[in-house]
């Protein structure tokens, strides 16, 4: 197995040379084979981990300077490498069909291969040095990825540069978290480090954690670093957002749980609390972003946010409980954050591809300018609106059952002598239904505005449905997102087995499995297979009595205008106007800017001749917290560059100063 | 559940139940319609006025916007049927009825949430300013209603440690004078502001206006004709009349069949009915002396069914 | 005698090229005798590696595994910046703006810089050590002023009036060394050769070694560009002709740091680490800020470089402070990316300026849209500079961090850490300015010839080869810690 | 005259000449000091080689003497040209505070560096101070004076204090090392007169503060 682990590395850096080296003509298809290749490697280790239970190693002294290249894969790590091997297949094949973006160029085709090997080995990193090169490896080709398009448009450079600075911050967050603990372990081994965390002193494992957690927080869109996200994953291009957004921000909740969990063997109530407070957060923040954002892949970025917020706040509950003794729930916490994010993967990849589809064949993602094109583009729409669905946690698609997880886990934490856990739960739980609500309302509008009624634009009145590798790479997802729905079972022992492997504990069961989901010994099981079912026969029914009692087939007629002639698509309400009830009702937290622009007829003040609205709701974080800093930052430059001001005399007064003082200190 | 005969008789209850909400649904709305005019001083029509309007519309042709898509058509579907299925599973006459293990409380909002969307999105597909109008203010009020629905549910399910529904109105039957405590109706008054809204009644949205201004769920549905008319009239009538009844049998369970039987199940028919007549009447007085609320004051009533139910919890948790 | 022909080697090719400046063909004899010299360091590695340390020229030179490393690196650098060098001459001369005598001149200079580098390290005795290196800063102030503009002409003053006063201060710290070895019973004669020095460390008195050490540090510092003795750096290496910037950048810095090595080597034994901990982390740290807050509004792209430079410095100054094994090798291997990594980027640069006309960050836009070549190098260049693997500073910082968390300066590190962030954040924003955005893709005639571009391609893979296999350069960089970590 | 006492009179000589070149503004008589500085300093090393009866050290005393007493003050005051009949006008410490400011400095050197002295243990070592004392003092005459040929000026008496420090403290380093070490500062200086001159031709009468063209 670990001869396969090397074959996919080599493949993956095999795709990098055909990628950056062959001729234009098959550069294209020999990279994307090569890294499927890669991929099909790593989904069989991966598998193979999680059906045989047993880790796959390999070690080689020789790599990395002075430190070794050490890789590990156990059950928790191949859950990610499979799930984003998956989410890379298809993103690849959809590739094939997808051009534009900056994609083609020789080092976009290098990089890419690239930055999937490395998702796919970050979660085989088995010491601190590798998995910081893997990670950082992770940062710069996908931050390349991002850059692609940027000789086309302004915004791209504007958004890798975000991303950039995050993606840093992060970084050194968690070097300075695992070298702290490394350094304390006497090893920089993951082995040691869990084998000797505990008799750390507390200070050392909080700092660690708390630094992890703002690190891989920032990977994965946490609020208040979550703010390169939405620019970044709406400017690049449509497989690299699914594979940045469904693949790689995964990576940063295998982050926090590895260490959290893995390393660390679970801490303090504070901890977990914190976690728990982030996520909440930002599930708030994303849901409320994702709500009001009149941008399509924007609104899907926000809510990639939304979802690793509520993955955050399952990973702290079960951190919560573990520390409060309730270990069989804190698995069920802990499988239910995992679940969420296999299936988060599952339909943001779904839902980012089809975006990025309709985006090839429409020119842009602004949904109000979009509209009509389920008609126009059926294969893809359909995708976008399973996909939606699942996003929206409604059932029998997959983004319910692990909501559902949740909450059950949530309700049976709550008997709690804790008072920590008492409030927790109540308000987690009330997080979790408002950005419920907010999805089915996102979903709603992306679907609503972007899909259904009249197109709104030429560019989406002449859309024509994508190549079917196009269709195929999402619609493969978007299959998932029905399957996986149905029948949780599929995935759900391997996720047991992997949240059990980064627990270390061995416990019985407490999951109900089989057609149905639940928590063993309770009353509270959920069989959505068997709900699906009983769904469709409904519908079914149902339709079969309309067509029984109705007159005669359909009749096509003229919408009711208010007695209007023509109806246009000018008379459509716009994602703007959609979302604005609730940007009224959350006016505090969004804080819109309105600027009213009205101009009057030369002859008259009191005949107007044009009036436009401008609404914005841009992040409240950007504007109040970074571009703060930002100026701060400008502001102390300057004043810095006038310290040196060039005369020599002034040079060498800081090396007389320097001279007295070494004088003085050290004689 | 293990010999064929008992899953037959839940298989029975469960169509029982679907027969009753379908008939039951649109009776509701017409005995509160009745008591309304009453109030008021009117006539008004007989309660079984609803039931045939639906009879007529559903012979009448179906017309379609010509820029809709199959979202259209499937949308008035996906409202009956998914509230055909929380009739199916939830505990209205007995506590065990065929499927009852397979879904929850949750599931039940869930599935609800499901029907609106639907709905909203058919509203959306018809490209006219009133369906988006609908369908914007319809999910704005469900989204903020939502988490007030969910934490009240947690405050029942805490004492029965499940969500499940019959685990919990079997709870609530052992137990008879848990119904008095604090939480419980804390829980209650906050699960009947969100009924409220779910259902789009007064304060919340007014079921008889067409005016632009004020429509929420007459919006969205202003394109729909014929037997798709039929059917959202029906679907919403079968909601109010679900969630009245689950309501019903949640807070004030007695009578419930707990065992199989056609005797039990008769008193429970009996019992049920009664109750929601009384809950309906109780509600259309209600309707009769408030005025519907502006939009923007809705989410400020939501707030409060929230920081309720947030309480009911909490007092589950400090009381147990 | 390999020491000898090291040291011989580079003044041979000087010596070639400048006996006929017209014919461009001989300039490639310089490169020829500069990857002799690489050529000569590994043989010499191999050797020393194998049988320990090799003396030459009478015992003036020596050379242990520390030598043979600095020479690998000399030679890999000399190797990339006389290649480009022969383009840079041949476009001076062909502006009109460099005469075939000056030419010459120019060339023997450059080769004797190399040389007297090569000096600095395989000198066996302290005190040659310090004649060598005064020699480089002698001989480089003609090369900074060559241009004869009036900011080169600045920049040789400034650099060479304030090198001077921190050599003489090193020459002080140097002195005090000899006291104290005197004094331990040494050889009047010897006192100063590495090896007696070293035998004699124990017995040295502290107070004498905590004051010439921190002179030393403070006046090789100058050299390195440590704060506060650093302003010279920017104006030098943006005056210079590129080669030469290159080359003061990549070697020279290290070459004086190298010579702080030896004397905290000989301090350590004497007076426990901690003492040289302290002083190197205050410049350190000092140098880290001075580049974060000046690289925040840098409007000049070789300055930021310059600046960069001083931050480089700071961090291989921090991984010397902590000091142990690990952390010497991953200092060398830092030595060493940092070389390579930023001799490619002031040679991209002053073709960057050739191409461009200006060496204002303003004044260059969307590079690698309308000069893909050149854009590229330079950005792959930053992203090497920054940190990233798979090239070698990755590993080497790291690896640092881990030895200043494991020796107690966990703090230190962090700040360090918070620095390189803000540093991060200044080029970042630089770069996107520099380097993306929309643009016409200029004509073909304004991309470098292959032959150019080959050896910063080569410089790049070989930092990214160093960065991911090491295993032949492992076993030098620990022997080389070994030297100064006994 | 003793030995002791002849040697504590030529460093002070030396110390002197560094406080006079603070008290000095024209170039001429500036230079003038910086020779006689150069004198005194090979007297040192004079004294002690003949006490010591080192060969090497007289030999490095006649470098000293030559090289610093004659020779570099010639070209000095040759290659100044036009230079040498200029005046410190506006020094950026003016005389009295400089003359303060180098009390402040001996002081920093005599309480600083009596150790060292202490440690050198013999009669010599005890006049180690000196020597800083007037290194400290020519790094003040480069941070405060403006005309290059006093840079060079406080260059060489940087040197001077330090190569005083080295005679009395290790009686000179070995002399093959003071060979190189002189070469260096001769050529040193050189270059930087050489600099001067292209300065001078370049931008005529330069003051060094208005070189500041480099900067961020």
């Amino acid at each position: 197995m670990s001869g396969l682990l090397v074959a996919t590395l080599v493949l993956g850096l095999a795709g990098c040379v055909a990628g950056a080296a062959s001729p234009i003509g098959i550069r294209t298809p020999l990279s994307v084979a090569l890294t499927l290749a890669a991929c099909a490697g790593a989904l069989a280790v991966g598998v193979a981990v999680l059906v045989r239970g047993r880790a796959v190693s390999f070690h080689d002294q020789h790599l990395l300077p002075l430190s070794g290249f050490n890789l590990r894969l156990d059950r928790f790590g191949a859950l990610f490498v499979v799930v984003s091997a998956g989410v890379a297949v298809c993103a690849l094949v959809y590739r094939l069909g997808y051009d534009g973006h900056g994609l083609s160029s020789r080092t976009a085709s290098a990089v890419l291969p690239a930055f999937v090997t490395t998702l796919l080995f970050v979660p085989s990193a088995s010491d601190v040095t590798t998995f910081l090169f893997f990670w950082e490896l992770m940062a710069l080709t996908s931050l390349l990825l991002v850059l692609a398009d940027h000789r086309h448009r302004a915004e791209v450079p504007v958004a890798g540069q975000w991303y950039a600075v995050m993606t840093q911050f992060g970084a050194a967050a968690i070097l300075v978290g695992l070298v702290l603990l490394a350094t304390h372990a006497g090893s920089q081994s993951f082995a040691a480090i869990a084998a000797s965390s505990l008799h750390m002193r507390p200070w050392v494992r909080s700092a660690a954690f708390v630094l992890v957690v703002i690190g891989f927080g920032s990977k994965a869109g946490a609020v208040p670093l979550h703010v390169w996200l939405p620019r970044a994953h709406s400017e690049s291009s449509g497989p690299v957002s699914a594979l940045m957004s469904a693949a790689m921000v995964n990576l940063g909740i295998y982050g926090i749980v590895r260490v959290g969990d893995g390393l660390l063997h679970g801490g303090p109530v504070w901890w977990w609390l914190m976690v728990m407070a982030i996520g909440a957060l930002s599930a708030l923040f994303g849901a409320l972003h994702s709500a009001t954002s009149r941008d399509l892949k924007r609104l899907l970025a926000y809510s990639t946010t939304d979802n690793m917020g509520l993955v955050l706040l399952a990973v702290g509950a079960s951190g919560l409980f573990a520390v409060t003794g309730r270990h069989a729930l804190a698995l069920v916490a802990l499988v239910a954050a995992l679940l969420h994010v296999v299936f988060h993967a599952v339909f943001k990849g779904c839902l980012f591809l089809s975006a990025s589809s309709i985006q090839q064949a429409t020119g842009t993602r602004d949904l109000d300018s979009l509209g009509g094109l389920l008609r126009r583009m059926p294969v893809t729409g359909s995708v976008f609106l399973v996909g939606g669905l699942a996003m929206a946690a409604l059932p029998v698609l997959c983004g319910f059952v692990s909501e559902w997880l949740l909450l059950q886990s949530m309700l049976h934490g709550l008997p709690s002598k804790d008072p920590a856990v008492a409030v927790a739960m109540p308000v987690g739980v009330g997080v979790l239904a408002l950005t419920g609500g907010l999805a089915a309302f996102t979903f709603v509008k992306a679907a609503g505005i972007g899909l259904l009624g009249l197109p709104r634009t030429e560019a989406a009145a002449r859309a024509r449905e994508v190549g079917p590798a196009m269709t195929g790479g999402s619609g493969v997802l978007a299959a998932l997102c029905v399957l996986l729905g149905v029948a949780p079972f599929l995935v759900l022992p391997a996720v047991i087995d992997a949240a059990n492997g980064v627990l270390g504990r061995r416990g019985p069961d407490p999951l109900v499995r089989g057609w149905q989901v639940g928590l063993s010994g309770v009353h509270g099981v959920l069989a959505p297979g068997i709900l699906a079912a009983v769904l469709c026969a409904a519908v079914g029914t149902v339709a079969l009595v309309r067509a029984a009692v109705e007159p005669g087939p359909v009749r096509v007629a003229e919408a009711w205008g208010c007695g209007r002639e023509l109806q246009t698509a000018r008379m459509e309400y716009t994602a703007t106007s959609f979302g604005e009830p609730l940007t009224r009702v959350f006016e505090d937290v969004l804080a819109p800017s309105h600027d009213v622009d009205i101009s009057h007829v030369a002859e008259s003040r009191y005949y107007v001749e044009a009036a436009t609205v401008h609404t914005s709701t841009d992040d409240g974080f950007e504007r109040r917290l970074y571009a703060p800093a930002q100026r701060a930052l400008r502001r102390f430059g300057t004043a810095a560059r006038s310290v040196p001001n060039g005369s020599v005399h002034r040079y060498l007064a800081f090396g007389l100063v320097a001279l007295v003082l070494v004088l003085v200190l050290v004689a | 559940m293990t010999s064929t005969w008992s899953v037959a008789a839940d298989a029975a209850i469960s169509v029982l139940q679907m027969a009753g909400v379908v008939l039951g649904g649109p009776l509701l709305v017409g005995l509160m319609r009745t008591v309304r005019c009453r109030l008021e001083g009117r006539v008004g029509p007989p309660v079984r006025q609803p039931l045939l309007d639906l009879r007529k519309l559903a012979r009448r042709q179906r017309t379609r916007p010509e820029h809709a898509s199959w979202i259209f058509g499937l949308a008035p579907l996906l409202l009956v049927a998914t509230t055909l299925v929380v009739a199916a599973v939830a505990p209205l006459l007995a506590t065990g009825p065929a499927l009852g293990w397979s879904a929850d409380l949750f599931a039940v909002v869930y599935l609800l949430l499901l029907g609106s969307v639907a709905l909203a999105l058919g509203g959306l597909d018809t490209g006219t300013a009133f369906g988006g109008m609908g369908a914007s203010r319809a999910l704005t009020i469900g989204a903020v209603a939502e988490p007030a629905l969910l934490v009240s549910i947690l405050a029942l399910s805490v004492p029965a440690h499940s969500s499940n529904l019959p685990a919990i109105i079997s709870g609530s039957l052992a137990h008879p004078l848990w119904l008095a405590t604090p939480e419980r109706l804390l829980a209650l008054a906050a699960f009947v502001i969100v009924i409220v809204a779910e259902c789009g009644r007064l304060p919340v949205d007014n079921p008889g206006t067409h005016l632009e201004l004020t429509m929420i769920h007459e919006a969205m549905v202003l394109e729909y004709s014929g037997s798709d008319l039929a059917l959202i009239k029906l679907g919403e009538s079968m909601r109010l009349g679900v969630l009245v009844a689950l309501f019903a049998v949640l807070f004030v369970p007695w009578g419930i069949a707990t065992s199989p039987g056609p005797e039990h199940l008769a008193v429970s028919l009996v019992s049920l009915v009664a109750k929601v007549a009384v809950l309906g009447v109780g509600l259309a007085a209600f309707e009769v002396g408030v005025a519907k609320l502006r939009l923007f004051r809705v989410p400020e009533l939501m707030a409060g069914a929230f920081v309720l139910a947030v309480l009911a919890v909490l007092s589950a948790l400090v009381l147990a | 005698m390999l020491a000898l022909l090291v040291l011989v080697a580079p003044l041979l090719g000087g010596a070639v090229v400048a006996a006929a400046p017209r014919r461009g063909g001989l300039r490639w004899a310089a490169v020829a005798t500069n990857g002799a010299t690489l050529a000569l360091g590994v043989t010499l590695a191999v050797r020393v590696l194998a049988h320990g340390p090799v003396t030459g020229a009478g015992g003036v030179l020596r050379a242990d595994a520390l030598s043979a490393f600095m020479v690998v690196v000399i030679g890999a650098v000399a190797l990339l910046a006389s290649w480009l060098g022969i383009r840079t001459v041949a476009l001076d001369l062909a502006a009109g703006t460099m005469t075939p005598t000056r030419a010459a001149a120019y060339a023997i200079l450059v080769q004797g810089f190399i040389a007297t580098m090569l000096l600095a390290v395989l000198a066996a005795n302290l005190g040659v050590l310090w004649v060598a290196v005064e020699a480089t800063t002698i001989v480089t102030t003609f090369l900074v002023g060559s241009r004869r503009t009036r900011g080169s002409l600045e920049a040789a003053w400034k650099y060479l009036i304030i090198c001077s006063v921190g050599i003489a201060l090193a020459f002080f710290g140097t002195v005090l060394f000899y006291l104290a070895a005197l004094h331990a019973g040494g050889h009047s004669a010897q006192a100063l050769d590495w090896t007696s020095l070293m035998a004699t460390a124990r017995h040295l008195d502290p107070a004498v070694v905590r004051l010439g050490f921190a002179l030393v540090v403070l006046g090789y510092g100058t050299k390195v560009g440590l704060a506060p003795m650093h302003s010279w750096l920017p104006d030098a290496h943006s005056q210079a002709p590129t080669p030469v910037s290159a080359l003061m950048s990549g070697v020279l810095l290290s070459v004086a740091f190298y010579a702080i090595l030896r004397f905290k080597a000989v301090a350590d034994l004497s007076l426990g680490p901690s003492f040289s901990r302290e002083v190197l982390v205050v410049v350190a740290l000092l140098s880290l800020a001075v580049a974060a807050s000046l690289l925040i509004a840098q409007r000049d792209y070789k300055r930021l470089l310059a600046y960069s430079s001083i931050e480089h410095m700071g961090l291989i100054a921090l991984g010397a402070a902590a000091g142990t094994r690990l952390a010497i090798a991953a200092v060398l291997l830092q030595i060493l990316g940092h070389g390579l990594t930023k001799t490619v980027l002031f040679l991209t640069s002053g073709e960057i300026m050739a191409a461009e006309g200006t060496s204002h960050i303003d004044g260059v836009r969307a590079l690698l849209a309308r000069r893909p070549a050149l854009g590229g190098l330079f950005g792959v260049g930053l992203v090497a500079l920054l940190g990233f693997p798979p090239f070698s500073l990755f590993s080497s910082e790291l690896l640092m961090t881990r030895a200043e968390f494991g020796v107690g300066l966990g703090w230190v590190a962090v700040v360090a850490v918070a620095l390189m962030v803000v540093i991060f954040v200044a080029v970042v924003g630089h770069a996107r300015h520099m380097l993306f955005g929309p643009g016409e893709t200029a004509a073909v005639d304004a991309t470098p010839p292959r032959w150019v571009a080959a050896p910063l391609v080569g410089g790049l893979v070989a930092c990214a080869l160093i960065g991911v296999v090491a295993w032949p350069l492992s076993g030098l960089l620990v022997a080389a810690a070994h030297v100064v970590r006994p | 005259m003793t030995f002791s006492s002849a040697l504590a009179l030529a460093a002070g000589a030396v110390l002197v000449c560094a406080v006079s070149v603070l008290w000095l503004t024209s170039v001429r008589s500036v230079i003038r000091a910086v020779a006689i500085q150069g004198v005194a300093l090979g007297t040192v090393a004079l004294i002690l080689g003949v006490d010591q009866r080192d060969p090497g050290l007289i030999a490095a005393a006649s470098v000293v003497l030559v090289l610093k007493g004659a020779v570099i003050p010639a070209l000095l005051s040759r290659s100044g040209g036009g230079d040498s009949r200029g005046r410190e006008s506006r020094p950026l410490v003016n005389v009295p505070a400089s003359l303060v400011a180098a009390a402040a400095l001996i002081v920093v050197a005599f309480v600083t560096t009596r150790g060292v002295g202490r440690f050198v243990g013999t009669s010599a070592g005890s006049l180690v101070p000196v020597g800083v004392a007037t290194m400290l003092i020519g790094f003040f005459v480069l941070v405060t004076r403006r005309r290059p040929v006093f840079q060079i000026v406080g260059l060489l008496m940087v040197d001077n204090g330090i190569a005083l420090v080295a005679f009395l403290s290790t009686a000179g380093v070995p002399f093959l090392i003071e060979l190189g070490v002189s070469l260096d500062i001769f050529l040193g200086v050189m270059m930087l007169m050489v600099l001067t001159r292209r300065l001078k031709v370049e931008f005529g009468d330069v003051d060094l503060d208005e070189l500041q063209e480099l900067r961020d």
